[in-house]
């Protein structure tokens, strides 16, 4: 038998779990200390986010809700890879890059908290980011449209979305990378590998090595970073938005963390993860690695951690106060958006809406 | 005998069924060590073991390809989509097969697998968690559709959903999984599918609903009675193939129809119940054909979920603008 | 101005419009070079180039997902589904993205576009080409789903689903593709969607079709009329949202309803036509509302298909069944 | 970056156009003439069959069939390899391969002439096996299932699963070979690439360089062959079978070829296909080269063509007849098979349909 084809997936990883930069050509990052502050000070935000939407919920006032404790690395990454015009497609774990593109902290508790307002993101870059998909995997193919009409209307933009390492089994992952890859589209596909889909974990998810390698079945690039290590999710990010920009195409990156919550509100993940995982886990997470690199290089202090945390409380709080005073929409906004115009026969049943809802 | 609720009476019948047919095997995202997210398959799979109640990867076509195969070769699988919402990856498979295997092969090879998923609104869920689309596949021949509304009709449709040789869609009402206790004993006793429960005994109209609305239309019935109208309450519970016998029968009784569903109105199940009275009871009828349905939009988001679905007194208003037709 | 066939009048309506409309894409499997496996799409290619007439890989899912993520940027695609019953692996994409997307945003994206699909039988296909599965599209809030039944009206209804702010289904009757031709002046006037056509006046029933069945539907019209009968002749055109307001008047005038369909019968459309007028308009009926459709079973290879779909005769008999009703 | 993982494809050819052993290390089925006799003839009935269906159909006694012309090594080649207690699940060009497991030629007939009675097939061999998927891809998943129901109890039993180049786009391909290796399933796929999908050629189908890598995305096996070299088909195939029968789990078999017809009677290729492609294609079409190689080791001679072919015409002719002469089902078939029994509802349809039948 002959050779026809090689492949190959590599690793990236700067900093170890002890904030050490381990890799000697460690990228322009790694020196500005002023965008990694940004970056760990998005992490905190998105923590502070997810403590608080977790006590919402617990006192009944939010739906279920997904943290994304552990993984905010993936998110404040690549969403601080994305220029303003880029458009993000989200995966509902998409908090952090979400945020980070201009989404309202107010916006995600809302989505969350049951009201669709929550998807009429108001800041202007996040304008045309599309809003949550809950259905598991549906955002890739959305992702790889919005990448076809800027191609075809010459645009240097870039499509960003995520997903996790359980979407990547359902069919629309794999048919969003095929198109792709032959229409050699702008889109850089995020995975969140945080090693859990609900109860269920990569060993019975799949039975590949990484989940990198399913960029192969579409002939597209792909590379597999530690997904807890700001720098590599960042570069990486950079890396292939620059690529996609330039006419270079679409990648796969896979980001390797662990989900330190529960999967959401909803769930109970003592029912079914292995002991001692969460402890090893937190050892690994990106936010201490991040703050021991800027410390150990004289770039973070206690003072401004404190600063900064007070400065984050107060910020998650004011989007918790707009949510909490958002009234409930009216009734007819069921009605209202459905279609440019509403039908004929629809209309009876909004008057009826609007005086059953007065009562 | 316990007191369990609808969810638990799932639960049993499987485990029953379980025991007595090893061919039987439950498969799905989350239904092993986790029980499922609602625990419908709660402790079955340190009961049967992790061979016969298997987690699969995140993928509904998957799950329903998978059953499909599996149960041509005589398996009978039990198959959980998470949540209604999230049918729709499957539905090629199974509108394009389950509803058509045994057909086109003139019987040859034959699908004993039952596809179950929590549907319908209620429970402040995100979106996608709360449609109630049972018309979808009660439109598909070939299929069986079946909705319980309570404990005991969870436990003997399920049990008769697993033994019948076609392909059942079983759809559990989640808003009612936990809502009231029936004193249930795991004898193993079926009820049929493909047949209407007639709930209340009424003279002055028959209010027609299924699933979670049982509810609602049966305490609708309460407060007609305390103002003297007589209605008779029927559960249709296999909304495919429909029992229409018994709804007619009922109708040209009462001479009065109300239908009580959730789903959005248009080309939902209950037109397919009232074009059939329409068709074949019209002279019977002594007023139209009432419906209280959800709205011809998107199930909103759990805000506004309330205002969204049907409630007592919508039924007991339209009843009762039936009942005073003139 | 030349006489064209309905497909001809697709493709005229698509020329017409990619033309004023450079965000209009038409993509989809084979619509390309080989314009199409009925050239719906035949020469747009070469007039539009490759960049704006897109052969896609084989992947529904895919075709639907992208033509969401277009269309949220503002291009107007227009997706190609080759046969009607290859769009289910798009149903997820259809009924959870497509139908919601202006909803769920409050109007922030939205999503101009259409799909196009041949459906329904008669012309031999093989297995799985030849469902009438509107209903389940029907159904689902958010979307239009539109049926031309001729040349003249597939021109129309095709510039309005183009030039149409949401999504539309568009389904196009392949049995009566070529059945006959239509002067038609290629002046971009569009027919609004949403409208029933009265095509012929009557007095003593109102038949209610849409699509192919149109010409069964017609032509009973005309044997009746030799019989004595009056028979008023709607194209519903709009399969949903439903203008139930011209079918109501109809019938408010005849006071005899039958409906006519090539889906098998429970849950189509047909009922949901049906229920609207016993809800609204029983007080008017003389008569049950009578259904003429395809049998509750799966669409027959073609050996059998004219055994399944309703002729000429069932519906003058089912008619006549009608006006003679006491 | 670290390399964390590497995959190579692999291609297998024995026979070249010309017939003669490419390969030094040709096995055991290249010196195995009775069997190789077998396959050619088989190929030939093939060849046969679909020459005749496409006569039917262009008189109006058959409807849309598809041939596979130029790729009878493919089905002929692995439906060779398989046990009769293997279970088929072929795809709607799959007539070879259901012949050679048992399929009646009558009734690959009788399905493509409209009759369901085509998909019951009598022959005991293939009595499990599944009937034409003609919604792409969606067999994939169905010979999964079957595979899971052969592992669950224990037996040692192989599924084998055709599919387009083209269909190998559709998620339900690739969720297959995602359930399959995770379960480590006894399934061989086999990948027809006769380089069209309808009009649709490879470069716009797929970015990949092989179709057989997108097994790597699932972390199974696989391989590619020369899909009109015989000998390399028959062997990947009994290889992958053994493997998967000893619990070695599932393969992918890309098997390149060339579509040396339309796409089906409904097709006019002439409308897409380049210039000269069909020349070059049936130079190296599978047939002439297995009967030359079978020449050249004196195994094969005029007199034995000319037999074999009328017998193939008389056995064909036979099926003809035997399809022609099926009188037309009633119509209460239509519902006679639907469910176990009649829903009560529709007993009163299907009086109707015979009081109208017989009319
Ligand atoms: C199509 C579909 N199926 C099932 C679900 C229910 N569900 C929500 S999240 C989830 C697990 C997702 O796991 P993964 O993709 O790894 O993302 P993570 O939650 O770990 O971030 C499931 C099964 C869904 N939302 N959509
Ligand atoms: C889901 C689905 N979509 C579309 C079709 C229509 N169709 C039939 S064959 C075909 C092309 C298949 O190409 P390929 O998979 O390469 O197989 P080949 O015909 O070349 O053997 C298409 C698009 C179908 N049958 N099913
Ligand atoms: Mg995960
Ligand atoms: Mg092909």
């Amino acid at each position: 038998m002959t050779t026809i084809a090689k492949f190959e997936v590599k690793y990236q990883q700067y900093l170890d779990a002890d904030g050490k930069l381990k890799n000697k050509k460690a990228p322009a990052i790694a020196k500005d200390f002023d965008k990694l502050k940004e970056l760990y000070r998005g992490m905190a935000l998105i923590r502070q986010l997810d403590t608080k939407a977790y006590a919402l919920q617990r006192t009944g006032k939010m739906g279920t809700y997904p943290a994304a404790t552990g993984q905010e690395a993936i998110g404040v990454g690549f969403g601080a890879a994305m220029k303003d015009e880029d458009v993000l497609v989200p995966y509902y774990r998409g908090q952090a890059s979400m945020v980070m593109h201009g989404v309202r902290m107010e916006e995600v508790l809302l989505y969350w908290g049951g009201d669709e307002r929550g998807s009429d993101f108001q800041n202007e870059k996040a304008r045309q980011d599309f809003p949550i998909a809950v259905p598991i995997a549906t955002q890739s193919l959305h992702a790889a449209g919005v990448a076809k009409a800027m191609q075809m209307r010459g645009e240097k933009r870039v499509v960003f979305t995520e997903i996790g390492e359980g979407g990547t089994s359902q069919g629309d992952f794999y048919e969003a990378l095929n198109v792709a890859g032959i229409w050699n589209l702008p889109v850089v596909f995020i995975i969140n590998n945080n090693q859990w889909a609900i109860s269920v974990p990569s060993e019975i998810q799949t039975a590949c090595e990484t989940y990198a390698q399913k960029a192969i079945a579409a002939g597209i690039d792909c590379v597999q970073v530690d997904g807890n290590d700001m720098l590599a999710v960042y570069q990486a990010s950079l890396d292939a938005a620059e690529k996609a920009r330039n006419g270079g195409g679409p990648t796969v990156i896979e980001c390797i963390s662990l989900r330190l919550c529960d999967h959401t509100t909803a769930d109970d993940a003592s029912r079914y993860r292995p002991d001692g995982e969460l402890e090893e886990g937190w050892k690994k997470e990106p936010m201490v690695r991040l703050r021991k690199y800027l410390e150990a290089n004289k770039q973070w202090s206690q003072e401004e951690e404190d600063a900064m945390q007070a400065e984050i409380v107060a910020e998650v709080q004011q989007s918790v106060d707009n949510y909490l005073n958002t009234p409930v929409d009216t009734p007819e906004s069921m009605f209202d958006y459905l279609y440019a115009e509403l039908p004929e026969r629809t209309l009876a049943q909004r008057e009826l809406a609007i005086a059953r809802g007065a009562k | 005998m316990a007191a369990i609720t609808l969810i638990e009476a799932v639960n049993l019948a499987m485990a029953h069924e379980m025991e007595k047919d090893k061919d039987i095997v439950v498969f799905g995202e989350d239904v092993g060590v986790n029980g499922g997210v609602f625990r419908a398959t709660d402790g079955l799979q340190a009961k049967f073991g992790a061979e016969r109640v298997i987690d699969t990867p995140l993928a509904e076509a998957m799950i329903a390809g998978v059953a499909i195969g599996m149960a041509a070769q005589g398996m009978k699988p039990i198959a959980e989509i998470q949540f209604m919402g999230f049918i729709f990856p499957a539905a090629d498979h199974i509108i394009s097969h389950c509803a058509r295997m045994r057909n086109r092969t003139r019987g040859r090879l034959t699908l004993p697998m039952v596809i179950r998923a929590p549907y319908g609104g209620g429970i402040h869920a995100p979106e996608n968690h709360s449609e109630s689309t049972e018309a979808i596949f009660a439109h598909i021949p070939g299929l069986k559709v079946v909705i319980p509304s309570n404990p005991s009709r969870a436990y003997g449709l399920m049990l008769a959903a697993m033994r019948d040789p076609d392909p059942v869609i079983f759809l559990e009402p989640k808003r009612v999984y936990r809502i009231e206790k029936h004193e249930i004993e795991d004898n193993g006793e079926e009820y049929p599918l493909g047949m209407c429960f007639v709930d209340r005994e009424g003279t002055d109209i028959t209010l027609i609903s299924w699933g979670a609305m049982m509810h609602e239309t049966k305490q609708a019935a309460e407060k007609l009675a305390q103002e003297g109208i007589s209605a008779e309450v029927i559960d249709v519970a296999t909304v495919s193939p429909l029992d229409i016998d018994t709804i007619l029968e009922s109708v040209q009784k009462t001479g009065r129809a109300c239908i009580v569903q959730e789903a959005p109105k248009a080309g939902a199940v209950g037109s397919d119940i009232a074009a059939e009275i329409a068709e074949k009871a019209i002279m019977h009828l002594l007023a139209p054909i009432g419906r209280v349905s959800g709205y011809d939009t998107m199930m909103p988001y759990y805000r506004l979920e309330k205002q969204y679905m049907p409630k007592v007194e919508h039924i007991v208003e339209e009843a009762k603008r039936i009942v005073e037709y003139r």
